[in-house]
């Protein structure tokens, strides 16, 4: 008799709920995000990639959802951790795709995932935004999958901005013409060294020191020891995470007296500046935002009052970019249908936290490539196209 | 005639264990259808001797050969393949292995080569000759430490060697089992398999060795006939002590 | 050749046809995680034919396997050579370097073995970056081919035909029989006339030639090579630890440990996206604890049980 | 000169990573996949204990010390024991080992993530220090004067007390030892805790020059195995060397030669060793 009765609440508790799942799932729009968690790069998608999506599904729930063809919908996000795995992330890809069947995705965190998922995400022709992800192949990769964009920049534009600013500081006397270079021997690393090194001589400058060290090396003193005896003006590091930091750590202990200092990847990190202190004024980093954008300034307001985290000082921003440039071409489309947003996404211009962005050929030529610590903000000062580049100066010692 | 008689041929072998010498520049001969015996206080190098011929250890100088070739330079799978046999002096079997399989492990590389059902077929042959027939398929963990010892010694023989080296295979026997491993191992000098055997047990020695050899300290201090060595004055004095 | 030995051939043959099939049902995700297990089982299985007999465990998978993937890359990329041109080299290539690394490990044993394979396999990561860093001046490795999930599937299908039919063939063969004995007394089996050298070498050096060809057919999956990526030491230890789940006394052994496996993992994924590690690790220590001897050891007590109560 | 002391000042952070472990291995028997792990909670302590109060990671590593080593005595007795009891012989036992701590290490990162996903880095005593007139990193020197203490407290333990010795019975010879009376199973026990403390203040030390995650333990389990290895299990004396010969040879590749090299070389070395002395340098031939 219980049993029954049980059984009998249980079936229908199920069939509400069931009924409740397929009610929702029409006013829903499914939007799926892989990235790390854990794993090498875990700990650079935490500060820039998934504080963005909450920050912005949570936003645009707030705003009662989007309009989508006069009908309001919410936002949901299915998440998984990749685990910093290029064969998990294709798996998880394939599951929001066949299983949770998504509407949307947010795009992969770093350039190799963005580029290993790309066939699948344009299998099931999800407008791609590809964000955290910098390379020379993107005309190549855009012409194969019709529904990937770039929004981030490419290795020639961030070389060439390093060089242009030691062009300017030679010009302005602050720097001679020798320049300390170092990488790290990994895709990111080398792709840039290797752009990098031909632009340094063909601009008159000497490369006196140029090494390159392993990824997860633990004692990076020899590097800075051995930069600081080729007594150079200026030191380039095309850096990663934990040896952006170690780097860092070392020119200031080791006294590299450079009046140009530049790390690349986690410069613009909150942790960099939480780290450092006022020593790092003047240093310059990859990437970069427009300080003084009342839109930005707004942005970095959400994102340390929702998400409790602060938001990083390039990518952070360019992430929550593509997240609105995905709503706003979905509003715009007016339909969940794939196609029509990705054929919005070609067509249009969208009014974001960084200005307009359109594409050309599936790719931004609007974003940042350098920027700088200047009194406790991370400024961009130099860029493809942007407003607002703050006046680069010298850095001057450790203090 | 002698000469071509002489199977195993040991000269100034000497073999040191950092600053210890173990065997220090022992010569000795062993001919054809004989059956030698190395006697010894423990630690006295005789083990390290057997070692020395079946390639476990690599001498350090002094030569060692085998129908007239070196094979002092040779590792252990080679020195097997070119006919020398052994068992060892804490019985080494294998334990994942049926006892057929055991068996089957000394004809299938060495110096005999069977493989398949010849193999198994000869195999259990070898198995009910030193008395462990009819059980094949039984696990060889599942054997009493004698009958260890009868399947080292099956797996030894089943090389068909020219030369055998037993390290105390009879030491542990009661004496019924012993007079079954002495007419076993006489019926294998019958087939013309040299022998030599390191042993404790002495009427074993008597009853079986046409030679003998004494060590003490890695050195030779006595060679002949069971009997006369037996008798000699110093041997015993090596293995009685000192004072007599 | 024993009617037990062409029946169980025969199965395997249906097995693996069945397997084949998969394509033509599944869709992408099943695809995708048929993939995964496809991988693991012929990296697991060959890394088996090895290291179930020996005992040695060998942490040089990704060594071998990144060869394969690093070399299809920088061929397709750098010197614009065709793609399957670049797998009969790679995985040339691996085998040249497992046989050289199975050469090195010879005087090896026990836990010296098992971190000297780790050490070396790290140490050829390390050097390749450099290489790429300062010699093939390397932008970026593309593998960009029109093969799909299911076309590498596929490959990876006869690949596993392959592993399976030289297991097979070596469990009949002397090596086979040599390979046993060694794994039970090393000393016995040079004395029973066993070059273990020889077997040891020419065994490890096929895993390796397996693990560097799945390394460069796996790749077109990656899109884009990251050295660091495809040589990743973790592979190694989840290929140990796969085939150990699985257990190692049989041909079949890891297949069983790579499949719950996979799908459990997958499960845990799926359903708690947020703490998908620790409740891996816990379901990885329920495992241990509960599966004493592996599935393989499990499966074959309930067979036995069964056995006996039917009788 | 400058390249001696940078090794030696390296491989003083080696040797913190190591010496845990090799306690751990040598006399409890227990390959442990998680040491990485327990180093990263080590720095997880000393981060988060820094940013939220400054207090200094030294005096947090004189607190997580006895918390690391009780927990890892729990660890032991309740998740390890068992695998002890039930495994048949020593090569049982390493698999259950791998695996089991294996499926820990995957815990372990998993609750730390939960914790604090991002990079765990502060700045302390990130000052100059100059030693015969070249400069070195003052966390660096604190952390090698600490490994010392720890390396020079462990040594006399093992060799002038009774329990010391042992400890170094059993790593010799487990059954040995269990024969003259000694009490193995609760020895095991204190070394592996005793290894998971030292462990975890290595990590804690360790984090005040080196930017770590959550994800980044298997990097410090694999650089402890080798040096574990390339000194000889169970030896106190070979893990010191080792790990300073790892430091000197890093350092002295990354200045004379290419820093690229560093890691290539230090496993190069590991692996020549090893081919030319297949027992690690202090260990004992296998009979």
């Amino acid at each position: 008799m219980k049993l029954t009765k049980l059984f009998k609440s249980a079936a229908i508790g199920l069939s509400a709920s069931m009924l409740a799942v397929s009610v929702q799932a029409a006013d829903v729009i499914k939007i799926g995000a892989v990235a790390p968690k854990t794993g090498a790069l875990g700990g650079g998608a935490v500060v820039t990639q998934w504080p963005n999506v909450e920050l912005w599904s949570k936003q645009v729930n707030a705003a009662g959802g989007l309009d989508v063809g006069g009908k309001k919908m919410m936002v949901e996000i299915i998440e998984y951790d990749d685990k910093t795995n290029p064969g998990e992330h294709i798996k998880a890809a394939q599951r929001l795709a066949e299983v949770d069947k998504v509407d949307f995705i947010v795009a992969p965190y770093g350039t190799g995932f963005n580029l290993a998922a790309a066939p699948i995400y344009a299998k099931y022709n999800y407008p791609h935004i590809a964000v955290s992800a910098i390379s020379d192949k993107m005309p190549e990769l855009t012409a194969r999958y019709s529904n990937l964009f770039f929004t981030l920049g490419n290795t020639t534009s961030f070389s060439e901005s390093v060089v242009d600013i030691l062009k300017d500081m030679r010009a302005a006397g602050t720097i001679g013409n020798r320049v300390a270079m170092v990488n790290v021997a990994d895709a990111f690393g080398i792709e840039l060294a290797e752009a990098a090194r031909p632009r340094l001589k063909e601009a008159g400058f000497d490369i006196v020191y140029d090494k390159s060290y392993p990824l997860g090396t633990p004692d990076l003193s020899p590097i800075i020891k051995g930069a600081k005896e080729s007594n150079p003006d200026a030191f380039v590091a095309w850096s990663y995470p934990p040896d952006t930091f170690a780097l860092t750590e070392q020119a200031i202990i080791q006294d590299l007296d450079v009046k140009m200092y530049y790390t690349a990847v986690a410069t613009c990190f909150p942790a960099f500046v939480g780290k450092f202190g006022s020593k790092i004024n003047g240093v310059f980093g990859a990437g970069g935002v427009n300080q003084d954008s009342p839109d930005i300034q707004a942005y970095f307001k959400a994102h340390k009052d929702i998400t409790g985290k602060d938001a990083d000082g390039w990518a952070s921003a360019n992430t929550y970019v593509s997240l609105q440039i995905l709503g706003q071409a979905i509003e715009g489309a007016g339909t969940l249908d794939r196609q029509a947003v990705i054929d919005y996404i070609k067509a249009s211009s969208f009014d974001t936290i960084m200005g307009p962005i359109s594409f050309e050929d599936q790719i931004s030529n609007r974003f940042w490539t350098v920027g700088q610590w200047q009194d406790g903000k991370f400024r961009g000062v130099k860029s493809s196209q942007m407003a607002g580049a703050a006046p680069i100066v010298a850095k001057d010692g450790w203090n | 005639m002698v000469e071509t008689s002489l199977v195993l041929a040991v000269q100034n072998v000497t073999k040191r264990f950092g600053g210890l010498v173990a065997v220090n520049n022992l010569s000795f001969d062993v001919s054809r259808n004989e059956v030698m015996g190395i006697i010894g206080p423990n630690g006295s190098g005789k083990t390290t001797m057997m070692n020395l011929i079946s390639g476990a250890l690599a001498l350090n100088e002094g030569t060692i050969s085998l129908n007239g070739r070196y094979i002092s330079r040779l590792s252990s799978h080679e020195i097997n393949r070119r006919g020398i046999a052994r068992t060892f002096q804490l019985v080494r079997i294998l334990p994942s292995l049926t006892l057929l399989e055991n068996a089957m492990a000394g004809m299938v590389f060495g110096h005999q080569r069977l493989w398949g059902e010849q193999a198994r077929h000869e195999a259990s042959k070898l198995l009910e000759r030193v008395g462990l027939g009819g059980q094949q398929s039984v696990p060889a963990t599942a054997l009493t430490y004698i009958d260890q010892k009868r399947l080292e010694l099956a797996r030894a023989l089943a090389a068909k060697p020219e030369v055998l080296l037993l390290d105390e295979w009879l030491a542990g026997l009661n004496p019924t089992e012993l007079q079954e491993g002495i007419d076993l191992i006489h019926s294998l000098r019958d087939e013309g398999i040299t022998i030599i055997l390191v042993e404790h047990v002495m009427d074993a020695i008597r009853s079986l060795c046409d030679r003998c050899l004494v060590m003490a300290a890695g050195a030779k201090i006595a060679e002949g006939r069971p009997q006369e060595v037996l008798s000699d004055p110093e041997v015993i004095k090596v293995y009685l002590g000192e004072d007599i | 050749m024993t009617s037990g030995d062409v029946k169980q051939l025969v199965w395997g043959a249906i097995l693996l046809a069945l397997a084949a099939c998969v394509p033509l049902v599944a869709n992408g995700y099943w695809m995708s995680i048929a993939l995964t297990i496809a991988m693991f089982t012929v990296l697991s299985t060959s890394w088996a034919l090895f290291s179930g007999p020996t005992h040695y465990i060998s942490l040089a998978t990704a060594a071998f396997f990144g060869v394969g993937g690093f070399l299809v890359g920088t061929g397709m990329s750098d010197y614009n050579t065709d793609y399957w041109t670049m797998v009969v080299i790679a995985s040339l290539a691996g085998t040249v370097l497992a046989f050289l690394v199975g050469l090195a490990t010879l005087r090896l044993s026990g836990v010296y073995f098992v971190i000297f394979t780790l050490g070396l396999a790290e140490m050829i990561r390390t050097l390749v970056s450099w290489i790429q860093n300062n010699f093939t001046g390397s932008r970026g490795l593309y593998v960009l081919t029109d093969l799909g999930e299911a076309d590498i599937y596929i490959h990876l299908v006869l690949v596993a035909a392959l592993v399976y039919l030289a297991g097979w063939w070596i469990a009949r063969s002397r090596l086979g029989f040599a390979m046993r004995i060694i794994g039970n007394d090393e000393m016995v089996a040079r004395h029973v006339g066993i070059n273990t050298a020889f077997s040891k070498v020419i065994l490890f050096t096929f895993s390796g030639f397996v693990a560097s060809l799945v390394g460069a057919l796996i790749a077109p999956r990656y899109t884009y090579i990251e050295p660091n990526g495809v040589f990743s030491p973790e592979l190694s230890f989840i290929v140990v630890i796969m085939a150990l789940l699985g257990g190692t006394g049989r041909l079949w052994g890891p297949i069983v440990g790579v499949i719950p496996f996979a799908l459990l993992q997958e499960y845990i994924n799926a359903n708690y996206s947020n703490y998908s590690t620790l409740v891996l690790g816990i379901a990885f220590l329920v495992i241990v604890y509960f599966l004493p001897h592996g599935v393989l050891g499990r499966l074959e007590e309930t067979w036995a049980k069964r056995r006996r109560s039917t009788w | 000169m400058d390249i001696i002391i940078t090794g030696l000042l390296l491989g003083g952070t080696y040797a913190l990573i190591a010496f845990g472990l090799n306690l751990q291995y040598g006399v409890a028997r227990i390959m442990n996949l998680a040491n990485g792990e327990m180093i990263v909670l080590g720095a997880l302590a000393a981060f988060w204990i820094f940013v939220a109060d400054a207090i200094s990671p030294i005096l947090t590593m004189l607190i997580v010390a006895p918390l690391s080593f009780f927990g890892n005595w729990l660890i032991y007795r309740f998740l390890l024991r068992p695998l002890v009891r039930r495994a048949k012989n020593q090569g049982q036992l390493e698999v259950d080992s791998i695996l089991a701590t294996f499926g820990m290490a995957f815990a372990l990162v998993g609750i730390m993530v939960s914790i604090h996903g991002e990079y765990y880095t502060y700045s302390y005593l990130a000052e100059p220090f100059e030693i015969l007139g070249e400069t070195f990193a003052l966390n660096r020197i604190v952390a090698f004067c600490f490994a010392v203490l720890i390396g020079a407290a462990l040594w006399l333990w093992l060799y002038f007390t009774r329990t010391g010795m042992a400890v170094r019975a059993v790593s010799v010879s487990t059954e040995a030892s269990g024969l003259v009376g000694i009490n193995v199973p609760q020895l095991s026990a204190i070394a592996f805790a005793l290894g998971g403390a030292v462990t975890t203040m290595g990590g804690t030390l360790i984090s005040t020059f080196i930017t770590l995650d959550a994800s980044v333990g298997v990097v410090f389990t694999m650089k402890a195995l080798i040096i574990i290895i390339m000194g000889g299990v169970g030896d106190i004396r070979g893990a010191i060397v080792a790990a300073l010969i790892l430091g000197l040879v890093e350092t002295a590749v990354a200045r004379l030669i290419d820093p690229g090299l560093t890691l290539a070389a230090a496993y190069a070395i590991f692996v020549l060793i090893l081919l030319f002395r297949p027992q690690g340098l202090f260990g004992r031939k296998p009979s």
